[in-house]
Order: C-alpha cells, then structure tokens, then sequence
C-alpha cells in the first residue's frame, strides 16, 4: 500500500533476482485507462488496516494453493492520472502454469475483496466506478 | 463501538466515522438504527444488497452478531486493481 | 531472436509506456532453473529463418483471437546459466482477462510451436530436454 | 533440396544440414530415402512418431508433398519458452 508512485519494471527486476530456482515469473500491471482522452483523474479510496489485512490473506491463498517461490502485491491509493500504474502484482513458480494462475488468482481477488474504491473524474462529473458482475464472476472458477 | 463509511456511503451520510452506542445485535439491526435515525443514512442504507459489510475489518453479511465488535464498516463493492 | 541478455524490467517498463489506454499488462519471464544445483549450463538451439516466421505467426494469432493493444516476445538462443532469463512476452490489453489469456497463449504455442530445442549440462553429462506432454496438453484449450 | 537436422537428430545423423536429390513425392518417402542410406539415418529415423517436420519452415506432417519443396526440417518436439 501506498501513494508514491512505484516502477514497475524496477520491481519486476527485484522481484525475480529473489527467486531461487524459479522457471517462470509473471507479472501484472493495473494502468489508468483515459476512456479515449475523457478522464481527468482517478481518485482511488481504501481502508486502512482492513487493505493491509486483506491484500495478506490474498497473498496466504495463492501460497495455500499454488507451489509459489514468491507473490508480490504493490497499490497505490490517492490521486492518479490516465496512464499512472495503479497497481502491480507478481508471482514466480517452477513452471508457468502455477505462476500464471496465481497472478490471476491475486488479481481477481484484489479486484473484487480487497477494500479499494475507484472514482474517475471526468469533464462530466465524478463517478464512483460501479463494479463488474464479471468481476464477481472470475471468483467463482477459483471456488471449485 | 466505531462505524466507518467509504466512498459513496460516505459522501451519503456525510462523514468517513463515527462512534455508535453499541446495543444492535446484528449488522442488520445496526443498519436499521442508524437508517431511524435521519434521512441520509435512510439513503444510503435504502438498497442493502448494493452494500458490503465489514466487521473487525473482516468482510462479513448482515447477519452477523456484533457482540464484542469493535468495528464495522460499510461500503459498495470494491473495486480494486 | 537474440544471443545477447535482456533486461526483463526495462523491456517491461519500455512495453507498457508504449501502450495507449489499456488497462492492463501481462509479462512472463522464462528463466533457466538450477535443478537443484546440479545445471551448469543450457544451450538453446533454435532454426535459423523459421523462427522468426513462428514467432510471428503466433503473435497474430494471438492478435486475432484478443483485443490486444501490443505484444511482444523476445527468445535467447546459445548459452545459458543457471537464473538467466530466457525468454520473455508481454501483452496489453484494455482488460486483464485478455490480457492474462493472451500471454498464456504466447507462452503455450511459443513451448511446443517455435523451432526451439534445450540441451541441459549438469555433472551426469549433456541431455536435450524431452518435450512435456502437459505442454501439447496445453494447447488444446486454445483450439476449442 | 536442402534437408536440415536440429538436436539430437542433428547429433545423431552428424552432420546440420545436407543437399539431397530430389525425387521424394512426400516427406515418408524423403525419410524411407534417407533411412536406407545409412545406420546412422536409421538410427535417427527410427521412431518418426518422435520426430517433427517442417517444410518450407512451415509445420508438416510426414504425408506432406515435396513438389516444389526447397527446404526440409527434422527435429524432436520444440522445447522453448
């Protein structure tokens, strides 16, 4: 968690030198969309000490279920212009199934249980994004 | 006990917290002594199921007891990532 | 196609700035596992004219099948150690799903459809590595 | 025609690329050709169901014609990534 800004690929870097023994590394990057030059800014809300819970219990999951070397979850929170990176999140495994299906995993959990709130700006007024039905959908793959 | 509100929720009520007698045995029954009590929290508790609860900072339903609960916070679904 | 190292972080970062209004970035980074501390080395072999045809016929069709903002695949070949990175794609999309699915379609026809062949050295001798069954496997969700 | 040989079917039959006659309608008579040269083609074509051919640098299967074919590839299963 937090409001700076991170870099990605510096991450991306740090992250797989961590690794020990490691054949796969994926990595994904959560970026401002501009809605084709509409947006101003995007403000995004969160709940401190429930974020920091959640994002670890995510975090726990994918370890429960998936043989991981490592995961990585970076957010960001406060104010953001179109093509900021809101968010990243990495996982390395022996083999690319495990490592591709963890990120998945981190992210369609981050997407829909853990406490942040996005509200875009726009010269039409500000909005607080209203959540996906496929969102909440991409859970339930992960509950059979 | 405390009761937070973010993003819509808040801006509805008006404020991001505040501190509740306790008394409600439920979620349920804490969502319908603070919608008696005026008009925006009748507003934003108007349509449950557009709502989310958390309780302790666990996600919870509103069904769930509230005895010996700290804090409870409600919100619209999350959008994160 | 190259012999030389890349730097994982900086093609990331170099990808995804070059991205307009997606949402989403998926890199993968193939590195080369230690098996325990017994590889010395890996040699990858690869066909020279065909490989480059492969490569990008896999990257249109995966163009093809997603909205996609970008691709990009990049393959070592000769010499490796233990914890170099091999490989790498990445893929941009406006939404994650596509994106994900995208870089797991890169990655699965890349293991079993590119003209690529590794040869491990450890203490024991030099083996080229067997083709994995659950990698043929793999591309047949792709053709449903 | 040049006939190209990666990995250890490269290793086997010793040698990474050859000109070869035309004169074989698909790629199992180019392999039958090949095979009763020599054991070391033999050895090497043993077993085609663990072998992969392109033609032209195109994917094929052993049934394949070479009409017109400049450029004929054996090799095991790919491995990148």
């Amino acid at each position: 968690m937090q409001e700076a800004p991170f870099d990605f690929g510096a991450e991306a870097n740090e992250f797989a030198a961590r690794q020990t023994g490691m054949g796969a590394v994926v990595t994904f990057a959560g970026i401002v969309r501009d809605l084709g030059g509409a947006l101003d800014h995007m403000q995004i809300e969160h709940y401190p000490g429930m974020t920091e819970k959640a994002l670890r219990s995510i975090a726990e999951d994918a370890h429960a279920r998936w043989d991981l070397g490592g995961s990585l979850i970076i957010h960001r929170h406060g104010n953001l212009r179109p093509d900021d990176m809101i968010m990243m999140v990495a996982a390395a495994s022996r083999h690319r199934k495990d490592a591709f299906e963890a990120a998945m995993f981190l992210m369609d959990y981050l997407k829909s249980r853990a406490p942040f709130w996005k509200k875009e700006t726009t010269k039409g007024g500000a909005d607080w994004v209203a959540a996906r039905a496929e969102d909440e959908d991409a859970l339930e793959i992960w509950q059979r | 006990m405390d009761v937070l509100y973010f993003a819509w929720v808040r801006e509805r009520i008006g404020l991001p917290r505040e501190t509740v007698e306790a008394g409600a045995a439920t979620v349920r029954d804490l969502v319908a002594q603070l919608s008696a009590r005026e008009e925006r929290y009748q507003a934003a508790f108007a349509d449950i199921t557009a709502l989310r609860v958390a309780v302790d900072q666990e996600l919870a339903d509103f069904d769930t007891p509230l005895i010996g609960a700290r804090e409870v916070a409600f919100f619209p679904p999350m959008t994160g990532g």
